[in-house]
């Protein structure tokens, strides 16, 4: 069992009109190299599930994208992201970053999806089945599967074990877990035991292929 | 005269018991973790997964893994964690923060409140703030008590998109601090020199007479 | 923010009729000094949650016991277990393994309850609500709040963060996010500080009470 | 002659790729994974919390908190993992559980599974056996073909009540491995010295003609 892959091998998965989920807050736990490469290969009518839109401008720029779905597409002063989202004509779906997380869980766990009070009484209930559970309403939320999910990690085993630092963590769990395919772009890859059982961050089972970065060591900042 | 920014959170910091876990959002509430004093334990929650979050230190070298909500590099104190989006907004919806104090555009009398767009189509972003607002045990917003042209903020009914129904508690104000019981608020004290009166002016829901 | 305490304070939270959920698997992760503390208490008609029920036969003799809410009660082999319950009038309610985690865990994430296949078209669907999410049909299993949890862990600091080995996770998670008030016992006491923050599988915002073990190093054996 | 129980464990063992994730539950399932060969990588994952589980090697000293599914001292193996409950058994729900090996009390012709208790009042232990059926990809159960007495225990419908509906994919028993398709089932091998005639006297459900 060995998933460890080259950039160019593990993006052999992507076909275009997929439903892609890259993880990342900002910079930490993003995997811009897999993002770098996916904006070289040209694709078409891409769904990008992502907490912010802000590292996707290229993409959005070159036609690549037609619906993202994120809670933070950009902060006030992004000028350019927004008028570069209504130029291509990208439909933007806002979620609440909580059922965002929540919603991808919940494809990944087998659940049919997710009864929360977040976004009741406000927009986000539109269009949204209202359950009542011993007297209390909650907005259904449908589980959010993806076709791809482009994660980052610290280090990696060849079994795909990931292990993070920090606020890396974030969505990216959630995102392989929701995933048909998980590649992972990793810092290190290390041997098969070499990530303590106890302090495995993302266990092998939900991922497919391992890519070594080759820019270790580059900041990232947003 | 009126509270400048600082004031605002240095009240806010100084109305914080010791033992909280906090959710601060952006804005003036960023300002707030500075006028916590260190013998007292508040821990900062952030929602990309982190509780126990500092400010950088001077000589703290920047780690592009350890971000704040905003994105800003910040640091872990002693007895923090680190955890994924899920646990941590199960941690926000599950009531577990003690308190989150956030800005906003607009408040209405029942408590509701507006703060990610002021617009329907819903361009801008939520980020995690309706999970805040709805999930906190006490929420506090931290706003100027008028728009910049003097408008009202604090409304009747909002006309911006709701980030949560019926969950603000407190409004810390640069004229005032005002506290919600219901569909009733009253003045817990004003700016100096502010008087009732003046606020009351500058807002758009009644206020009731202290003592009642 | 000291959360340490001695068993006897810690233990003063219990009422009777209180339901309390009791982490462990079998030995691993059993808090089995707190449990023997609540043995000593007298209580009444109280709901033990845990996904066992062999621990809990001299409970269950001395009559403090009205109902358990577990996955697997007993083996085959437990006759005296068996007939322990049906002497003291304990109601037994199973519920699959994954919908307990679950539903412990929706009730600490402020959820309104379970979307699952699992039980589907078994006695487990009785009087479940079922909801149809885009032509597929779920189980709502309601969430699973508790007055109380008992959980183990091998380190904890005085804030409440603990620290796990091996399989001794289990339940000891949900059981303290779906508690009003969650106690823990733990082998070791750390200063703040010594849990890395990397390797906290608990959180200590989710515990209430920190009681150190009298019986580190003890055998516990099923 | 019938297979013993070693000879279904090792027949299913044979039977895994390398690189699949497997839960096995009680009974004959345990005995599996002795008869895979060291160099077929086969991840054992149980629901108590592990992936990468092995048997406790002779010189190894039980660890109380390292338990498997039936709470019996086990090791991990290098690459192996730990994790908490709701974890567990969102990898069993969520499919990424390649194989379930079970044992069963009944079988019926559409997969439905009965593994758990012989009696409506639901005495017994579910534990996560409902939760494994219904989840793995692959649903393989290993059980003796008839009860003690002889009675059937595949069967046109079961009357125990069912751990899932429509599950099974395999039957290992002392006489065949059978295999489901729909409603059709059909004998991929006999024992020894086993007729599919035999098979088919002592199956409750019909078996299709082979190279239909």
């Amino acid at each position: 069992m060995d998933k460890r892959s080259t950039l160019k091998d593990a993006m052999s998965h992507v076909r275009d009109a997929m439903t892609i989920a890259i993880g990342g807050f900002g910079g930490a736990g993003f995997p811009e190299e897999l993002v770098a490469e996916l904006e070289s290969r040209g694709c078409k009518d891409l769904v990008i599930v992502s907490n912010n839109a802000s590292r996707f401008e290229q993409l959005i720029n070159s036609g690549a994208v037609s619906r993202i779905i994120c809670s933070f597409p950009f902060g006030g002063a992004s000028v350019t992201l927004r008028k570069s989202i209504e130029d291509a004509g990208v439909e933007l779906q806002l979620m609440p970053q909580g059922t965002l997380a929540e919603c991808l869980r919940a494809a990944g766990a087998g659940l049919g999806g997710v009864l929360t009070r977040v976004g009741l009484g406000t927009s986000f209930a539109k269009d949204r089945q209202v359950v009542n559970v011993d007297g209390t309403d909650y907005l259904l939320e449908p589980p959010l599967t993806v076709d791809l999910a482009f994660v980052h990690a610290e280090q990696a085993d060849r079994w795909g074990n990931l292990s993070m630092r920090g606020t890396a963590r974030n969505f990216n769990l959630v995102m392989a877990m929701a995933a048909e395919t998980a590649i992972a772009q990793v810092n290190h890859v290390v041997e098969v035991g070499q990530i303590f059982p106890d302090r495995c961050d993302v266990p092998g089972i939900f991922v497919d292929s391992v890519v070594q970065c080759s820019n270790v060591g580059n900041s990232k900042e947003d | 005269m009126a509270w400048t920014r600082n004031e605002i959170a240095a009240r806010i910091a100084s109305d914080i018991p010791s033992g909280w876990v906090v959710n601060i959002g952006v804005g003036i509430p960023t300002l707030v973790p500075e006028f916590i004093p260190d013998e007292r334990e508040v821990l900062f929650q952030s929602e990309n997964g982190i509780l126990g979050m500092v400010a950088l230190g001077a000589q703290d070298y920047p780690d592009p893994e350890l971000v704040d909500a905003g994105k800003r590099p910040i640091a872990v104190r002693p007895g923090g964690c680190f955890f994924e989006s899920s646990l941590s907004f199960a941690m926000i919806r599950g009531g577990r923060i003690d308190l989150g104090v956030v800005g906003a555009l607009q408040i209405s009398r029942a408590g509701d409140i507006a703060n990610w767009s002021t617009d329907e189509k819903m361009i801008g972003g939520i980020g995690g703030a309706a999970d805040v607002c709805s999930g906190v045990r006490n929420l506090w917003v931290a706003m100027l008590h008028t728009t910049d042209v003097g408008g009202h903020k604090l409304l009747e009914k909002c006309s911006y998109p709701l980030t949560a129904e019926g969950v603000v508690d407190r409004v810390y104000s640069d004229l005032a601090v005002l506290e919600r019981n219901r569909d009733e608020w009253h003045v817990i004290s004003c700016a100096p020199g502010v008087t009732v009166a003046q606020v009351r002016h500058v807002t758009g829901f009644p206020i009731e007479v202290e003592g009642r």
